[in-house]
């Protein structure tokens, strides 16, 4: 095969899945906090690539019978391992069954992973500052890309509660925080301090990741003013590396499969986010 | 071992639709090409004319299983042969493209054109679809699978593969009819029909509507179909539906088939190929290849 | 709520095959009377004369599932009307008798003898057989379900409930044949044949050879066949096939069944009908009742 | 109904599947040798009754995806337990994926049970012994049963070796045993001794338990000298309460559920066990 147009964003995967081990798992406000040691994949995904993730025990059946499909994941951090490989963080909000079971893996317990996989964030567009606007678990992505960038940037993150708020920490002192209901930092939606910065100054990329509706939001506020953004999006999906065509999103090129065109899209590529 | 006179290192392909080597490539790399999982590469399935595919949402987990409507997106058969073929001709396993024609005319146009490249080794005919005058779904009739058979039979001196469908009252009667009418190969099973609902709406949740079903929740499925179409025809067979074991794949070659591919087990893993073919040979089975009657 | 005339409690019954009423009096006591796990009980298929079924093994686990090739023992009508029977009017829920005939002359007997009982509130015909002469699944064929049914219509003023098979290109077509040759209901699905070998021998391990694939594994398959079913027919639907919980039985309500049937489920707990049941009106589902166009 | 012939050696059963908690766990040999609390079942249940088990959580899915289906134990021991229902012995030998989970199990964990089941033994034809004769991990059903004759029996135990034979050591100091391997006790088959007795004396009843091939061999020796024997049966099995007609064995009257008609059978209801 001819080799492939070099793509800085995007770190090759080994072929196969393999087995990592939990390292570490503790509660973060709503949501779990789990390390794992990838034994021989890259010590360098990129900000905003994803991992596909299932328990080596339990992973479905029984009366629940789901999951049976693994789950794809963003690292929220990585860390090159003496050993070889890496280790991973893992930010995990229960939403249905293979959440829940990866949510209460512990320390020893075998997780098969699969990655890292999709296109990560790309570099802010020349003479621009970086703002990353996180909402929800989505803030994981942008923990990485957060380390990556250094003090540079600005950080704007969205939560329903202060129970979901806990995961701010993880990013220092750094970001600005919003919640629904005015239980942690000040009282709205991540999309108004966003909308406030751009219009104080322009120039910026803006990077985000959250719920569809916020990602929606981010896209018309930027595509208004004329900012770039770089929106890692999600999609039900059963692979993970472009081989079922199941995760499509649709574009204005047409559908395009969000694990291997995306998770990151540029604004531009989405009429709407839905 | 051969399968209908071309050379495979092993007895495990992918199923079509499972595996896109081009995307694959840009994740893994060349480690992908040193480590390719299967024996033969097949396509998924090309049509004359581009199609975009199903809306979204395109999957829905079962027990031990999914369902898909993806709708066959694809570039057409210009496209496929202009941009992917030359890339997928360096995967350095013999290529098997898997064509579907709305009518005779498209799938005699496809067989022609794909089975002119010399990169291509084997075509796989999709007869799952229905016949757009009558209705019938044409894989699930013997007659109109002959029909179809018999009307690209003359385009292409290279092997053709029939993949038939499960959802026909006698699928070993439909076989027969596809190797009466020239097929040289047969493989089975395809997705079964299917549906689920939104747990909110109760609408339907894909956006196909239906879908096809698969994974290991099909295989005793497509183990008796295997079994059935091996007992009334002399063809080779790939049997899939569900393998996700070397001892599935043993299951399979018992029941009659000379290679198996692998599908759904693919998207848990993709290395799954070498491995279900390392468990395969730690079991001492091996693919049975039987020679077409005819080789043409 | 009713079905087909005949009052309900709920919209829970089993599925035919799947529960022994005497057998589990036995084994749960009175308890079992006081708990009943459904609505109407669905005796096991009755033949005309006795059946000792197919040599053991008759299981097999799948992935989510099990196929078993039981093969229909049963102590004959007369047995059955005579022994059974009236214990089963004992239960105090509505009573569906199964039936099969392997010819129309067999059927009409059936019909006529089970119909005559004033215990018997409807009757199942299982017309999952093959037609003796022509070897045809009955079920399969829209016009050889219509014969049968035609053939015992006159035989009983009791509601007729059709069984449908799934292994058929359209069984919505063969739906249509039942509801116009006299069918007051529809039930689907039965099982779908499947096969398992061996572990060491690689030989069939059922003694029966192939058998019915069952349980959540064949769910969505079921889901599709009810909606398509519901969307050309009038008449009351019995939906089943892998149903395990409320929301997978208000998921067959929503696709156009009028109430659904637990089978294989029922294995795991015998208690499984009422839990569906309660999960189902904790949902806010019930069942819904068409009035069939006809109540002879 | 019209209420069914009283059945002595038959224990009633509350009509669904109940979550019992595992209490103990411990390795005795080449078996394990779990402790369940039931909470509702009956405190009395028969030796050669048995339940169906299933574990709560892990059962099947994942790469293994079997069990799918409960699986049959014969109680080695139950008491009655003082806030009601009963605690449970199983003896367990991994022969499976249900076998292996059940096994894993430790205190604290949710076990699905059902039962008792199926008909027990029955009383020994009057003026005989009891003659308890037992293989493997089938001789769990003889263990109560031998607590309940009290020290009237004899128990012969025959095992493939010395890690097996350490179930033997339930039964206390009365049990005579064999091993194939004479890795523990004397070596041979569990039928010599028998033949033996029963030459020396055959005033007894044989209750027996264990491979098909030893159960085969007791009821021939019984046969051939007039001696009755109840032998507990092994069937696959999906329900344990008659329902699906899946467990039945070949009895001179045709075919019977091994679960309802059994497991227990008379040797004389049987052509040949296989
Ligand atoms: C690139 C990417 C990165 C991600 N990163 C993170 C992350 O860092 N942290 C995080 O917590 N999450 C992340 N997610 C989301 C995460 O993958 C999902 O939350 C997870 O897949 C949900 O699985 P589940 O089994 O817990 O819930 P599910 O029940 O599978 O998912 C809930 C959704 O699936 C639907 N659904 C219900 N039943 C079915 C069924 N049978 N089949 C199909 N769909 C069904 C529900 O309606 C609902 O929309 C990411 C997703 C993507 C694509
Ligand atoms: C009344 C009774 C009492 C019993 N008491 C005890 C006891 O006290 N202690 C004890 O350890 N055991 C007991 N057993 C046996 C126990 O039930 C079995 O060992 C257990 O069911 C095995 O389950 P498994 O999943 O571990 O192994 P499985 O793999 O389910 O069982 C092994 C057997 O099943 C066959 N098999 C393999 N795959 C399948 C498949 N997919 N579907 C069907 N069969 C398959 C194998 O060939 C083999 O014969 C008893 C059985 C009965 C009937
Ligand atoms: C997501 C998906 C897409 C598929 N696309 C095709 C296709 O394009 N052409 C085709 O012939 N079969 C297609 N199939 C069917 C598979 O080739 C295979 O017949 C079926 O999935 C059974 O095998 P499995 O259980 O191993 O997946 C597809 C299956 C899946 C799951
Ligand atoms: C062990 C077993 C025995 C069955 N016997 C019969 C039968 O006698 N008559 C019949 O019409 N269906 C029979 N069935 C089919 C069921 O009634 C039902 O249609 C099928 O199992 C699908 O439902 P489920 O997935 O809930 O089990 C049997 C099914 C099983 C598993
Ligand atoms: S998840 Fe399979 S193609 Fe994207
Ligand atoms: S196990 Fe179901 S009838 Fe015996």
């Amino acid at each position: 095969m001819s080799v492939p147009m070099a793509e800085p964003h995007r770190t090759l995967a080994p072929p196969e899945r393999r087995v990592a081990e939990v390292r570490g798992a503790r509660r973060l406000g709503a949501y779990d906090l789990i390390t794992a040691r990838d034994p021989v994949g890259p010590p360098d995904p990129r900000p905003g690539q994803f991992y596909m993730l299932a328990a080596g025990d339990g992973w479905g059946g029984g009366t629940g019978e789901r999951p049976f499909l693994p789950r794809a994941f963003s690292h929220a951090a990585a860390r090159p391992h003496p050993g070889g490989g890496a280790e991973l963080d893992f930010l995990l909000e229960d939403v249905g069954p293979g959440t829940h079971r990866l949510g209460e893996m512990g320390a020893g317990e075998a997780l098969m992973l699969l990655g890292p996989l999709g296109a990560g964030f790309r570099p802010p567009v020349q003479g621009t500052r970086p703002l990353l606007v996180g909402g929800g678990v989505g803030v994981a992505p942008l923990l990485c890309l957060h380390r990556e960038l250094g003090a540079d940037d600005q950080v704007l993150l969205g939560f329903r509660s202060g129970a979901h708020a806990a995961a701010a920490e993880l990013f220092g002192d750094g970001a600005r925080v919003v919640t629904e209901d005015g239980s942690a930092g000040s009282m709205g939606l991540v999309t108004e301090p966003l909308a406030a910065e751009l219009d104080g100054d322009p120039a910026a990329t803006v990077f985000s990741c959250g719920p569809p509706a916020m990602l929606e939001a981010v896209r018309a506020l930027c595509a208004q003013r004329g900012v770039e953004c770089q929106l890692a999006l999600e999609s039900g999906m059963a692979c993970g590396f472009g081989a079922c065509f199941g995760c499509v999103v649709e574009t204005v090129a047409g559908y395009e499969r969000v694990c291997v065109d995306g998770p990151v899209f540029a604004g531009s590529q989405l009429a709407r986010v839905v | 071992m051969e399968l209908c006179g071309v050379e495979l290192g092993g007895p495990v392909l992918n199923a079509s639709g499972t595996f896109d080597a081009i995307a694959a490539r840009r994740a893994f790399g060349d480690a992908l090409l040193e480590r390719f999982p299967f024996d033969a590469f097949v396509s998924k399935t090309v049509t004359l004319g581009p199609r975009q595919g199903n809306p979204p949402p395109r999957l829905w987990e079962t027990p031990a299983g999914m369902i898909n409507s993806i709708g066959l997106p694809n570039k057409g058969m210009e496209g496929f042969l202009v941009n992917d073929l030359p890339e997928l001709a360096r995967l350095g396993v013999p290529l098997v493209v898997s064509v579907m024609g709305f009518d005779h005319d498209e799938l005699a146009a496809l067989v022609e054109g794909v089975g002119a490249r010399e990169e291509v080794a084997m075509l796989e005919l999709n007869v799952s679809c229905p016949n757009v005058e009558s209705g019938v779904l044409v894989g699930a009739d013997p007659a109109e699978t002959a029909a179809a058979v018999g009307a690209v039979r003359g385009r292409t001196t290279k092997p053709l593969v029939v993949k038939l469908s499960p959802s026909s009252v006698d699928p070993a009667a439909v076989a027969v009819a596809a190797q009466e009418a020239g097929a040289d190969a047969l493989s089975l099973i395809n997705t079964l029909k299917g549906m689920a609902l939104h747990p909110q709406t109760r609408r339907p949740w894909l956006g196909g509507e239906t879908g096809g079903a698969s994974g290991p929740a099909v295989r005793a499925v497509a183990l008796e179909q295997v079994t059935a179409v091996a007992e009334r025809t002399t063809i080779p067979i790939v049997g899939m539906g569900g393998i996700a074991s070397g001892r599935d794949a043993a299951d399979f070659l018992a029941a009659g088939a000379d290679v198996v591919a692998v599908g759904t087990e693919s998207f848990r893993d993709p290395g799954a190929g070498r491995r279900i073919a390392a468990e395969l040979a730690a079991l001492g089975a091996t693919g049975r290849v039987r020679t077409p009657e005819a080789v043409r």
